[in-house]
C-alpha cells in the first residue's frame, strides 16, 4: 500500500484511468510542461503526449465548453480549473450546458465531464484563490458534487467520478493538499460509491458534520472536545450531491444534537440544505437548536485569512453550544 | 463576398460548382419544404397549435446549401433557424414536428423549446437557448474526431449576434490553436432580435474576425445556394484534409419576425424588407434552373402543392401523438436517479395518481 | 394613485428615476425601440436617446462589466438581462467583480449597479426562459437580492435599489407581469426599504413563507386552507438579502408551524437558509417539522412545465402537512 | 512592429518623440526604481517578509513608457505586473509598499492579494485576480467619461494571456461599438505563467485582434521605451480628441517566474532567458541616453544605489506599521452593514476580546 498525500492520490488516479481507457483526456491551464500550478498532473505530459494532456489557453468556457464536445463525441475529459475561483467564466457552460444537456436532449447527448477544481482557503491567496462555493453546484440539478478529505478518499472518489458517465465537480481541498500523507490502497479498481458518508469518529454527545478540509479543522475541535467530555461523532459528508441524508439522520437520532461546519459562507451555504433536511425529517430528535457554522458572509480576506477561516476553537464553541443546550 | 447567381438568375459558369441535375433539382425541393414548414408553422402558432416557432424564411439557401456540402458521417450544431439543416441531413418531417410538437415521441421527450433541435441518428447534436454555447461543443467534438482519427467534420451554424459571445471568442480561438476540423458558418441575418448587425460590432465584416485567430475567414452571398455550398464544401475539404478550421459569413436577411413573440415592425421598416424580397433565394435558384432549362415555373408550382400536402397530412398524424408522460419529469437528470428525485418522483406520483 | 401592472410599474420607475437623475443609465439587449421583449424599457429611448438607453451586443458579461466601469466612474447604471437564464456568461463579473470590488479596494470603488432579470416559470419558456436561481446570489455576498411579487412592492423595492449604493440583483417575477393590475403611489418618492417582509394575510394556524410569483401560488392555497379552517399567515419577504427573519420567526412563535415554498429547485435553494435560521432561533417553538416545498430537482422542462410548478394544491398538501402534525 | 531605439542604442531621429531631457532622465530612473523595486520585493518574498509578490523585471519600458503618456486626469487599469505604472502615476513608494504588505494603512485594508492595486487618488482602479474582467471596466469608465463630456482617456494593461477570456473579447466589441476612449495595451511578454505566447492563440500577433473590432492594432517592441511612449501617446492623443479605442500590443519577455511560486525553469530553457537578456530595456535605454549624452554609466549606478537605499529604508518604515484592525473583516461588503453581519462581527468581537 502506497503511502501519499492528497495531492499525489490525485495524480495516482489519474495516471492509472489513464492508462487503463485512452478516452481518457485532460485538459487545463499549464497541466502540461507545468504539471499545474499545484503539481497535480506531473508526469502526464511526459506519459501520455499532448493529444491527452492538453495545455490550454486561458479561458475557463473554452476548457469547459471543448470538454462538453469531446464527450458528446465519447472522450472522457477530465477537466483542471486552476482555482475554483476562476471557474466562473465557465459558469455558464456548467449551469445551462454540462448540467442540462442529458436531461434536455431526452438521454440522447449525454456529456460525461469531470471538473477538478482545488478549493478554499489556507493558502493566504486572498479573494480569488480560497473561496468554497460548492453550494452554487449543489443547487444546479445534474451535477454531482463531491469534496474528499484524504489521500485514500481522494482515489476512491475520482475513480468513481472518472468511471461514472455524470458530470462531476470535483473539489480538492487545497489546504491539505501536502500536509499528510497516508496509505492508499494499491487495488486500481479501488472506487468509494458516491452518496455514502464517512463515520471520521464515533460518538453519542453531538453530531459534527462536515466536508473537504474543514473535516480536519473538526477532527482537532472533537478532539478538544473530548478533553472535555463531549463525545463527538463526526461524519465527513465526502459528496454534496448526492448526500448521505441517511447517516446524519441516523446520528442526530442517537445524539440529538447537531452542528454543520463549513468554510464556505454561511448564508445559503450547503449547511442550510443539511439543517433543513433535518429540520424537516428528524425534529422530534432534537434536544437543541441546530447549530450551524460558516464562514463570514463576507468576501474572504488576505491579511486577516486565519481570522476569517473557521478554527478549531470556532468549531468547538459551537459544539459546546449545542451540547450545553 | 462570393457569388455565383446573381439576383436574377445570371451566373458565372467557371464558379458554378459541380452538382448533377439531380442534386439541383433535390436542392431546389429542399428550400421549397423549409419555406412551406415556415409558414405552416407560423399559421400553427397563431392557431395555438404549438406553443412556440421561429421562422427562418429568407435563410433558406444558407441552411441547405450548408448542409448539402456535408457527409452523413460529419456532425452537426445547427440554430434554431436551422430545420432546413435537420431535414438535408436526413431527419424526416415527422420526426422535426415531433420536435416542434414536444410529444411522447420526440427524441428529447418534450424537455425542450420548439426549434432546440436535437437528433442523435443524425449527428445533430442538441441544442440549448443560450447563445454561442454550443460553439464550443462543436470544437471539442472536432478535436475528439481527430484524436479518434475519424475523417470527419464538425459543422456548427450561428447568427451574427451569436459572435458578441465569449464563447465564439473561445470556440474560435480554441479551433485555431488545435487546428480542429470544424467548420463555423455565420448566418448574418442583419438582425439579432431588434439590433441591426452593424451595431453588433464595429468590425468591417463577420468574416474579417478570423484573422484573430488565425484562420480563414470567407464571406458569402446567403441567398446563394450555390455559394454557400461552394464555401461550405470548400471549408468542409479543407478540414477533413487536415487544414483546420473556418469561419463563413453568409449575408442574408431575416424575412420574418425573431420570433413568434416578436414584431420587427416596432424596429425596422417595410422598404428595407421589400428591398430584401427582390434577393429571395428561392426566386433567384427558381431562375437560374428555369434558364439552365430542367425547371418550370409550372413545376415549382405543382411541388409547392404536393409539399404543402405532405406537411399539412404529417401534421395531423403528428398531432394524434401522445404528450410525454409525467414520470419523464425525473428521467435523465443523472444517468441514474438519486434518492432525493426518487423521493420526489414517487411522491409525485402518488398525487398524480391520487388527483 | 395610477393603477400599473407590474412590468408597467417597472417601466414608471425607470422613468420617474431618470427623469429625476441624469446619471441613471440604462443598458441591456433590444432595451431602444424595441422597448425590452417584456417592454419593461418602451418609450425610453425617444424620451432619454440612445447615450441613457444602450442597446447592447449579445454579451452579458459585456453588459454588466461595462456597467460596473460606468459605476466606478461615478453613474447609476441599469442592467437588463433579458432572462435571468441568460446571465452566466456575466456571473464571472457579478461574483468576482460587482460583488466584491467595495470590499477589496477597502471602500475606496464602490459600484453601485442594479440588475435587473426577469425569472421564473409560467411562460412556457422551457429550460432557459424559466429558471429561479436566486439562491446562487444570496450566498455572494456584496449583493443584495430583491424579488418583488406586486407592482406598487416593484416600484417601492426598484427605487431603493436605484437610490442606494449598493449592487442588486432586482429579480422581476415575470410570470405576474401582467396578470393584474393594482393602485400605485403616485409619490415619486415612494420606496420601500429592504429587509423589511409584508404579511399578506395575518394567521394563527401555519406560517407560510415565499416570494416573488409564488406568493400569488401561495395566496391561493392558503384561501383554500383558510376553506378547511387552517389560518394561514402568509409572509412575502420580498428581499431575500437582506431577509427579514425578525418577521419570520415571529410569526414561528405564533403558530408553531412553517411551510416555506420557492419555485426554485429544492436542493440548496434559499428555502433552506430559511428553514437553518428557524432551527438554529426558534426550535423550540416549533410544533411540527419545517415544511419546505421547492422545484424539483431537475431542470425545467416545456410540455410538462404545469405538472413542474408548484401548483396551489401542492402548497396545499404542504400547510395541511404542516397544519396536521 | 514600431521601433525607436535599436538593441545598442542607435535610433532614426525623426522617430523620436518630443520629450524634453529631464523627461527622458525621469524615465529613465522610473525604470530603474521598478527594476530594484522588484529585486526587493523577491527577496522580500524569500525572507517571508511579503506573503506573495509579482515580479515585473524585463518589462520596465512597457510599464513607464505607457504611464508616462497618460495625463493625471485619465484613468489606469493597470496590471499586476505594472508596479512602475503606479508610481509615474505618483503613487508614492511608501504607498505602493503598503499595498505589498497588506497593512493597517492600505488603501484596500490589505484584503488584496500584493500587487492587486488599488489607489483611488491616482485614478488607479481596484484590480482582481481573475484574468481579463477588468478589460470591461476599463470601458465602462471611458464610456461614463464620455457621457459626462470629461475629456479624459481610460487606459488599461493586461497580459497577451488575458486576449483569449471572453471579457477581453466583449471589452473590445462594447469599446467599438461605442467608440469608447479607451487604450488596451497588451504586454505580450511571451508566457502566461508556462504557456508560450504562440500556443495561446494562432493569430499572427496580438495586435491583429483589433481587427475583429474595427479598430487599429499597433505592434510595438516593449524593450523600446520610447517607441512604447509614442504608441501609447498617438493612441491617447486620439481617444481623447474622439477617435476611438485602440489596442497596443508590446512584445517584451517576462525575465522572472510568473510569481513568487512559479519555478520557469520547468518550462523554458536558458538560451532564451540569455537571448532576452541581450534587449533589455534599461541597458537599451541608457545607451541611448549615454549617446545623446546626457547620462554617464557612473551616474546610473549611483542611482542605482540611491534608489536601493530609498527602497530599503522605505520597507523598514512600513513595515512597522501595524497589521489590519480585525474588525476591517466585516465592513466595507455592503455600504451599511445588514444584520446578519453585524450579529457576525459583533460575536467575533466578543470572542476576539475573550481570547
Ligand atoms: C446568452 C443569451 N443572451 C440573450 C439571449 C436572447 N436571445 C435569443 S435569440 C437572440 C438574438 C440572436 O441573434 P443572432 O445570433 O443574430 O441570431 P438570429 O436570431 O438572427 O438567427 C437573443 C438576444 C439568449 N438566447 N442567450
Ligand atoms: C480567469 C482566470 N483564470 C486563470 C487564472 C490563473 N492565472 C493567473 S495569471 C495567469 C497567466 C496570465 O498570463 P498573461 O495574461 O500573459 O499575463 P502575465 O502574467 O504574463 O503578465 C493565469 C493563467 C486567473 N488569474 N484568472
Ligand atoms: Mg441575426
Ligand atoms: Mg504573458
Amino acid at each position: 500500500m502506497p503511502m501519499l498525500n492528497l495531492v499525489q492520490s490525485v495524480n495516482e488516479t489519474l495516471r492509472t484511468e489513464m492508462r487503463r481507457n485512452a478516452d481518457v483526456v485532460l485538459l487545463g491551464e499549464d497541466i502540461g510542461k507545468d504539471g499545474g500550478v499545484f503539481r497535480a498532473t506531473a508526469g502526464l505530459l511526459n506519459e501520455f503526449g499532448p493529444e491527452r494532456v492538453m495545455d490550454t489557453p486561458i479561458a475557463e468556457d473554452g476548457i469547459i465548453g471543448t470538454a462538453i464536445g469531446m464527450a458528446l463525441y465519447g472522450l472522457e475529459p477530465v477537466v483542471e480549473i486552476q482555482f475554483l475561483d476562476f471557474i466562473y467564466p465557465g459558469f455558464n457552460q456548467i449551469v445551462s450546458e454540462l448540467a442540462k444537456i442529458r436531461y434536455r436532449s431526452g438521454g440522447g447527448y449525454p456529456a460525461h465531464v469531470v471538473i477538478r477544481a482545488p478549493y478554499g482557503g489556507g493558502i493566504k491567496g486572498a479573494l480569488y484563490h480560497s473561496q468554497s462555493t460548492e453550494a452554487y453546484f449543489t443547487h444546479t440539478p445534474g451535477l454531482y458534487v463531491v469534496t474528499p478529505s484524504t489521500p485514500a478518499d481522494t482515489m476512491g472518489l475520482l475513480r468513481t467520478a472518472i468511471r461514472g458517465s455524470d458530470p462531476v465537480m470535483f473539489l480538492e481541498p487545497k489546504r491539505v493538499y501536502r500536509t499528510s500523507k497516508e496509505e492508499v490502497p494499491a487495488d486500481e479498481d479501488f472506487t468509494i460509491p458516491f452518496g455514502k458518508a464517512r463515520v471520521v469518529y464515533e460518538g453519542t454527545g453531538v453530531t459534527l458534520v462536515s466536508w473537504g478540509a474543514m473535516v480536519h479543522t473538526c477532527k482537532a475541535a472533537a478532539e478538544m472536545a473530548a478533553k472535555e467530555n463531549i463525545s463527538v461523532e463526526l461524519i465527513d459528508m465526502r459528496t454534496l450531491m448526492p448526500f448521505d441524508l441517511e447517516t446524519v439522520l441516523g446520528s442526530v437520532r442517537k445524539t440529538g444534537r447537531v452542528v454543520i461546519a463549513h468554510e464556505a459562507t454561511k448564508v445559503s451555504g450547503f449547511g442550510g440544505e443539511i439543517a433543513a433536511q433535518i429540520a424537516e425529517r428528524a425534529i422530534d430528535s432534537l434536544r437543541a437548536p441546530i447549530v450551524r457554522l460558516g464562514g463570514f458572509d463576507t468576501p474572504f480576506p488576505y491579511a486577516l485569512e486565519n481570522r476569517y477561516l473557521p478554527s478549531p476553537e470556532r468549531v468547538l464553541r459551537s459544539i459546546r453550544k449545542a451540547a450545553s443546550y | 463576398m462570393l457569388q455565383v447567381i446573381t439576383a436574377d438568375g445570371d451566373f458565372d459558369p467557371k464558379l458554378v460548382p459541380d452538382l448533377s441535375d439531380e442534386d439541383l433539382l433535390k436542392i431546389h425541393r429542399f428550400m421549397l419544404t423549409v419555406r412551406r414548414l415556415n409558414e405552416k408553422g407560423m399559421s400553427l402558432q397563431r392557431q395555438g397549435r404549438l406553443g412556440f416557432f421561429m421562422e427562418s424564411t429568407g435563410q433558406e439557401a444558407c441552411q441547405i446549401g450548408a448542409a448539402y456540402a456535408l457527409s452523413a458521417q460529419d456532425w452537426a450544431l445547427p440554430s434554431y433557424r436551422d430545420p432546413g439543416m435537420c431535414l438535408v441531413r436526413g431527419v424526416p418531417l415527422a420526426t422535426l414536428l415531433d420536435q416542434l410538437m414536444a410529444n411522447s415521441a420526440d427524441e428529447s421527450k418534450g424537455r425542450s423549446l420548439p426549434t432546440h433541435w436535437s437528433f442523435r441518428k443524425w449527428n445533430v447534436v442538441s441544442l440549448s437557448s443560450p447563445i454561442g454555447s454550443k460553439l464550443l461543443h462543436a470544437v471539442g467534438i472536432a478535436y475528439a474526431a481527430k484524436y479518434k482519427r475519424d475523417k470527419l467534420v464538425c459543422f456548427t451554424s450561428m447568427g451574427e449576434g451569436a459572435t458578441s459571445q465569449g464563447e465564439f471568442h473561445a470556440a474560435m480561438n480554441f479551433a485555431g490553436v488545435y487546428r480542429a476540423p470544424v467548420v463555423f458558418f455565420c448566418e448574418n441575418n442583419q438582425y439579432a432580435i431588434s439590433l441591426p448587425a452593424r451595431r453588433q460590432t464595429a468590425s468591417e465584416s463577420f468574416a474579417i474576425k478570423a484573422e484573430a485567430y488565425g484562420f480563414e475567414g470567407v464571406q458569402v452571398d446567403g441567398n446563394d445556394v450555390l455559394a454557400v455550398y461552394k464555401a461550405v464544401r470548400s471549408a468542409v475539404d479543407k478540414a477533413r484534409s487536415g487544414g483546420g478550421p473556418t469561419l463563413i459569413e453568409a449575408v442574408t436577411y431575416r424575412m420574418g419576425g425573431h420570433s413568434s413573440s416578436d414584431d420587427p415592425s416596432v424596429y425596422r421598416n417595410d422598404e428595407e424588407v421589400e428591398m430584401w424580397k427582390r434577393r429571395d433565394p428561392i426566386a433567384r435558384f427558381t431562375a437560374y434552373l428555369t434558364r439552365k432549362g430542367i425547371l418550370t415555373e409550372s413545376a415549382v408550382q405543382k411541388q409547392s402543392e404536393e409539399i404543402d400536402a405532405y406537411i399539412s397530412r404529417t401534421v395531423k398524424e403528428r398531432e394524434t401523438v401522445k404528450p410525454p408522460a409525467p414520470s419523464t419529469l425525473f428521467t435523465d437528470v443523472y444517468s441514474e436517479m438519486p434518492w432525493n428525485l426518487q423521493e420526489e418522483a414517487e411522491e409525485f406520483m402518488a398525487e398524480e395518481g391520487r388527483e
